[in-house]
């Protein structure tokens, strides 16, 4: 546990937009441990999704460095597993044929990748659709194909960009028990973007809360609960309270 | 002219010789040669035909290659060009591209002594000469050589040329006139256009450019470049040895040269009508006798002409009469 | 009601558009200039043999050749010019002034290179055909997601990847679309290729009668070529609806 | 490095094409087929009077106005046909064979509607270009989202709204792809309708030389031509930069 | 509130794919009263979506009918305001044109309706971004935006499917408060498909539960509280009742 797998320091980051330069990160620094799991809160647009976008290798950070498995890659695209905010399946392929879409990337034969791919559907409670096209399924459905293809990629470092935000509680949580297997079982390290306290609290080991904008620094919350967990330990007077000072200090950063 | 042509002759006589003691053993190579004709095979084409199915060109050692162009000036730039070795085409455009563009051809014989390419009106028009042309519109296949055609006509009939409007009418002339947009079109040919529209049902007259004072230019001569003449001399000597046989054949006897014409190609390439075809050799015939033999051309028909196209500023200096054409008839 | 319309309408617009031509062109009474229906289709019918057997596959043969290289050609360019800026501002110029050039300037050109062989036929169907597919091509290819090639960059797709996953899929409607121009303009092309000196096929058929002022004759190979020209483009449709399929559940 | 690949290297490329055209030229030493840039440039400044002032106003006023009735028609027909199946069915047949049809063949019909005025050359441009405008704003209208389209629909949208406010957007891009292809035919259009009967126009020009021997002087006018079809193609380009600026944002 | 704004009787459905039918909804009746709130919640792919659809005239029903103010339109379209569950922002739009669009549609001149537009733009807490095109924002700024759309329609039935899914704790609550501002102030009937039991508690006055797959009938809960209502409400013990029964009713439909 000793070692970082995802470590940011001194980052800043700006879109430019035409003349315009609009301020997102401001020398931000941060680091998410070997096997640790990370939340982010935060307001809608304070610059989430954006760090995703960095630590991908899709944006460049203006200075500061970025650290991937304590290498500071010069391309650091495809070393991650990232599910974006948008499901963005591809319309043309079926089910099957886009959630086996990193496999087949990584050069994985199309036979096995699917016998893969189907297990999970059925894990995810999905079977029936394999041949579907993407515009037939319902919402929820599609962002669970998109998470089924993020955990395919076979990273050891997963970003998700609020995996389950379409399912409805039930589904929820048993993707949410899913996911805390999977961790455990193959020690990744997460960082998981949401809007849900009660699921950062049940899933994380610690909590970023951002509250100004541009992201200088940040809240960080240490979740006082033990593994394994269950759903209900959240209603625990330690979390309890933990989540209110979360609340509370949502809400002072939105009123700022 | 004359020197030369006695040597081609003589060299003439040798390839004959040779071909004859091939024609022995069975198995001398025939040479190839190409010639791509001035338009879509018709009558005055007969005598190559005749030549190829009587076996004449074999016999000179010869495999005829015929082709057909695509642009009427195909003749003159792939013969320039030695893609094709001979080229059938007119007296007034070789003097054009030898004289204004130096491009490399020669003509060795004259196959149309005189001019085909007549204006053409309908039967029933108010005009009666070229002179009536005055104010009407002309259609012409886009060649300068017509517009100096009416030019000459109509000045020599006593009319206003400047008052003639020029039309380019591209590949349309029999359509533009039945169709009436244009009042009369040049660079038709009487023995086609004429007799194909009489054959539709359209009759027509026309005016001889020879009777309002043109030249009396060849209409068709046979063109070479001037490389394949100092090297092939000795072929299209031989060449020339089997198409007048042909033609000797064709004037001898025109309706079975005719009917070569049609059997020897099949209906899928020819659609040939034939009474048509039969009109138009009865005109071609006398056109394309001449006294001197098959081919023969004369100095001053060239001189003629080329003075002609400086008058009407067809050409701007004079080429030379020695480099322009050659006589392979004796 | 619905199925009157789509089968039983458009049959009759086109069967009226037959009619009217009929009677225009008695009307006119010019048949070497404008020939009725009913007389291409009696000359097609007396010509069945040397048109079918003789011109037809001489010209289809044009027609085949000039297309798949058209499309090998045209593909590869667009896939070039849109892999490569460089390539795009060098050849989107030389292409463009190429489709400028009036073929018949270019005739003694190819002739002079190919001689009558059938590669100067080819070359002006290929010269003819290609621009549509390259340009469709290329726009194609240009207009795919950014978020979804984003998305395959984080999964470590080579530019291979995103080539064949994202933009082939992506320009696939786009370079349907050019085909279609590009299979009904390969039909003119090898009719104007055939004049460039040719002894068989439909095109050269058909100036041929031109110079005899028959004009069933002269329609009657065109035609064909208007038969062979909409087959052609059916097959593509046909093409475009299997391959999309995902089109039609959306 | 990266201004140089996208500045210099494609001006290299297009002059090395010229150099290279200038190089096989002077091999093949037949300036009346194939002459060099040099010559033909020197043609069009000795020529540069009627070529500017009378062949150049001519053609372009054919290629303006046959383009203008192009787009009206093609987009016209292109929404008629996604308006009704019934209309698409009818006239997509009619239009394809349309483009199978070599022009030479209709040009006695051409002249015999409209004589020798300007119309009559239009007419060519007409039926040139218009198919493939036709073909790309028809599928471009295809291809728009049914998503977006059930949102409008939802909002009590009109036909029409769902037309200008989805459709169009949509189509816009596949609009732009048919139009490349459509000015650049225009080009060639306009030179194959003077043919057809003209007393002034680059095309007409140009055949005339042609029948003069003078290859310098039939590439002249083409370069104008060229030149023409060029620049409208990148008028189109910036119209498209202009008018699709949300591409570039994404 | 005697008049039904919205009324389903006996209403089928199924999707056709090629040859399949799949059954979505079997005889199914609800009616939502005049001035009503009310939610809709049940697992992921049940049929929520597809209810919104058979509403607002996309998808006709194969038996049944349905009833806007108690009138059966024979074309039910443009009768109902209409949040999809995707954001479906135009490319080609920028936000202020986006969100115009039901106002355009409504014949509004474009002056007007880009001062309505920016009037409610500043509501959100989304000021300086009108001019930008929907790539720009991030991902509940764009929810936002689709909201807004709705809310444009002018329409006294809203439909909104998931309306604050992507939103954080705070941004939501404001959007809820306003929600229910606009809706008491309007007279609004809303239908509402959420996954967060506190929101729809929080928000309607009866929930629909969803179980049964193909739905034939649902779990109709009351909410015990009174209006107007704080966030805090949803902690008494009468709620938390209802919740904890709502969770097992869920629970248990979704092992079936
Ligand atoms: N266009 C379609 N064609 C065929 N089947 C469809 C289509 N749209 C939805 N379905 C199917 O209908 C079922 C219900 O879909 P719906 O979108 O109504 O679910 P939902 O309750 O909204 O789910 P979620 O909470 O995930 O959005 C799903 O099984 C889905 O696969
Ligand atoms: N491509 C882009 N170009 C310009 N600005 C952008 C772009 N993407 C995002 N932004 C801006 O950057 C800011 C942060 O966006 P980001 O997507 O990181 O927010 P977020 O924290 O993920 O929000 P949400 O919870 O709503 O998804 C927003 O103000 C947004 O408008
Ligand atoms: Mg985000
Ligand atoms: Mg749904």
């Amino acid at each position: 546990m000793s070692k970082a797998s995802l470590q940011f320091e001194n980052v800043s980051f700006s879109y430019e937009n035409g003349h315009e330069e609009k301020e997102i990160l401001n020398t931000l620094s941060f680091d998410v441990q070997n096997g640790e799991f990370v939340s982010i809160i935060g307001p809608s647009g304070s610059g989430k999704s954006t760090i995703f976008k960095l630590i991908t290798g899709l944006n460049q950070p203006a200075n500061g460095e970025i650290f991937i498995n304590e290498t500071n890659y010069s391309n650091r695209l495809g070393k991650v597993g990232y599910m974006p905010q948008q499901d963005l399946l591809m319309p043309w392929r079926t089910i099957i044929e886009n959630a086996a879409l990193p496999l087949e990337i990584q050069g994985m034969k199309k036979r096995e990748a699917y016998d893969k791919v189907r297990e999970l559907l059925v894990e995810f409670g999905l079977n029936g659709v394999e041949h579907k096209y993407p515009s037939e399924l319902s919402g929820g459905m599609k962002q669970r194909i998109s998470f089924l293809r993020t955990v395919l990629s076979g990273s050891n470092v997963l970003l998700l960009d609020e995996p389950f935000s379409s399912l409805d509680a039930i589904t929820r949580l048993s993707m949410q028990e899913w996911l805390l297997t999977q961790w455990q079982k193959l020690k990744l390290s997460i960082l998981f973007i949401t809007h849900d306290v009660d699921e950062a609290l049940f899933l994380s080991d610690r909590i970023f809360v951002f509250t100004e904008s541009p992201v200088r620094k940040f809240v960080e919350v240490n979740v006082p609960l033990e593994r394994p967990r269950e759903i209900r330990d959240i209603h625990t007077p330690a979390v309890i309270e933990v989540k209110e000072q979360l609340i509370e200090q949502l809400r002072m950063g939105s009123t700022q | 002219g004359q020197g030369e042509t006695e040597e081609a002759t003589q060299q003439g006589g040798q390839v004959s010789d040779e071909t004859a003691e091939g024609e022995k053993t069975g198995e001398v190579e025939l040479v190839e040669m190409d010639i791509m004709l001035d338009w879509y095979p018709n009558a005055v084409h007969s005598y190559l035909y005749v030549a190829i199915e009587n076996g004449y060109f074999e016999e000179e050692g010869i495999d005829l290659n015929i082709q057909f162009p695509a642009n009427p000036t195909d003749p003159i730039n792939l013969a320039a060009a030695g893609r094709v070795t001979l080229g059938i085409t007119y007296q007034p455009d070789v003097v054009m591209a030898r004289a204004n563009q130096d491009v490399p051809v020669k003509s060795i014989a004259a196959i149309v002594r005189s001019p085909l390419n007549h204006i053409v009106i309908m039967e029933d028009s108010e005009i009666q000469s070229p002179k009536d042309l005055e104010g009407k519109q002309v259609g012409y296949p886009g060649i300068p050589l017509n517009e100096s055609l009416i030019k000459t006509m109509v000045s020599s009939d006593g009319g206003d040329p400047d008052k003639v409007s020029m039309i380019d009418v591209g590949f349309e002339l029999g359509s533009s006139i039945i169709s009436e947009r244009v009042d009369a079109v040049i660079g038709a040919y009487i023995n086609h256009e004429v007799p194909v529209l009489r054959h539709k049902g359209y009759e027509t007259r026309y005016f001889n450019p020879v009777d309002y004072g043109v030249p009396s230019f060849y209409e068709l001569v046979i063109v070479t470049n001037d490389n394949t003449w100092d090297e092939r001399q000795e072929d299209i000597a031989a060449f020339w040895r089997a198409a007048t046989r042909g033609y000797e054949f064709m004037r001898d006897n025109s309706e079975e040269a005719l009917a070569i014409l049609f059997d020897n190609q099949d209906q899928a390439n020819f659609p040939l009508i034939e009474d048509v075809e039969k009109e138009s050799l009865e005109i071609l015939l006398p056109k394309m006798e001449s006294e001197v033999g098959f081919g023969s051309q004369a100095r001053e028909s060239w001189r003629e002409t080329v003075d002609w196209m400086m008058e009407f500023e067809l050409i701007n200096e004079e080429p030379s009469l020695d480099d322009i054409f050659v006589n392979i008839v004796e | 009601m619905k199925r009157w319309n789509s089968y039983f309408a458009p049959f009759i617009l086109i069967f009226s558009f037959f009619v009217s031509w009929q009677v225009v062109a008695m009307i006119i009474a010019m048949p070497f200039i404008l020939p009725t229906p009913l007389q291409v289709i009696a000359k097609v019918w007396d010509l069945k043999d040397i048109l079918f057997l003789v011109h037809l596959p001489a010209t289809l043969m044009i027609i085949v050749t000039g297309l798949a290289l058209s499309i090998i050609l045209g593909v590869g360019l667009a896939v070039w010019m849109n892999l490569s800026k460089t390539a795009e501002k060098a050849f989107y110029p030389i292409l463009v002034s190429s489709q400028t050039i009036p073929i018949i300037a270019l005739a003694p050109i190819f002739v002079l290179w190919f001689g009558y062989s059938i590669w100067s036929k080819v070359a002006v169907t290929l010269l003819i055909t290609f621009f549509p597919i390259t340009v469709s091509t290329f726009d194609g290819l240009r207009s795919s997601s950014k978020e979804l090639k984003e998305l395959l960059l984080t999964m470590g797709a080579s530019k291979r990847d995103i080539f064949f996953k994202l933009n082939v899929p992506t320009a696939l409607p786009y370079f349907y679309s050019g085909l279609k121009v590009a299979v009904t303009l390969s039909v003119i092309g090898a009719a104007i290729g055939e004049w460039l000196g040719a002894q068989s096929g439909l095109g050269y058929f058909s100036r041929r009668m031109m110079t005899q002022f028959d004009g069933a004759g002269v329609f009657a190979p065109i035609v064909l070529l208007s038969a062979v020209g909409i087959s052609l483009f059916l097959a593509v449709v046909v093409l475009e609806k299997i391959t999309l399929k995902w089109r039609k559940s959306e």
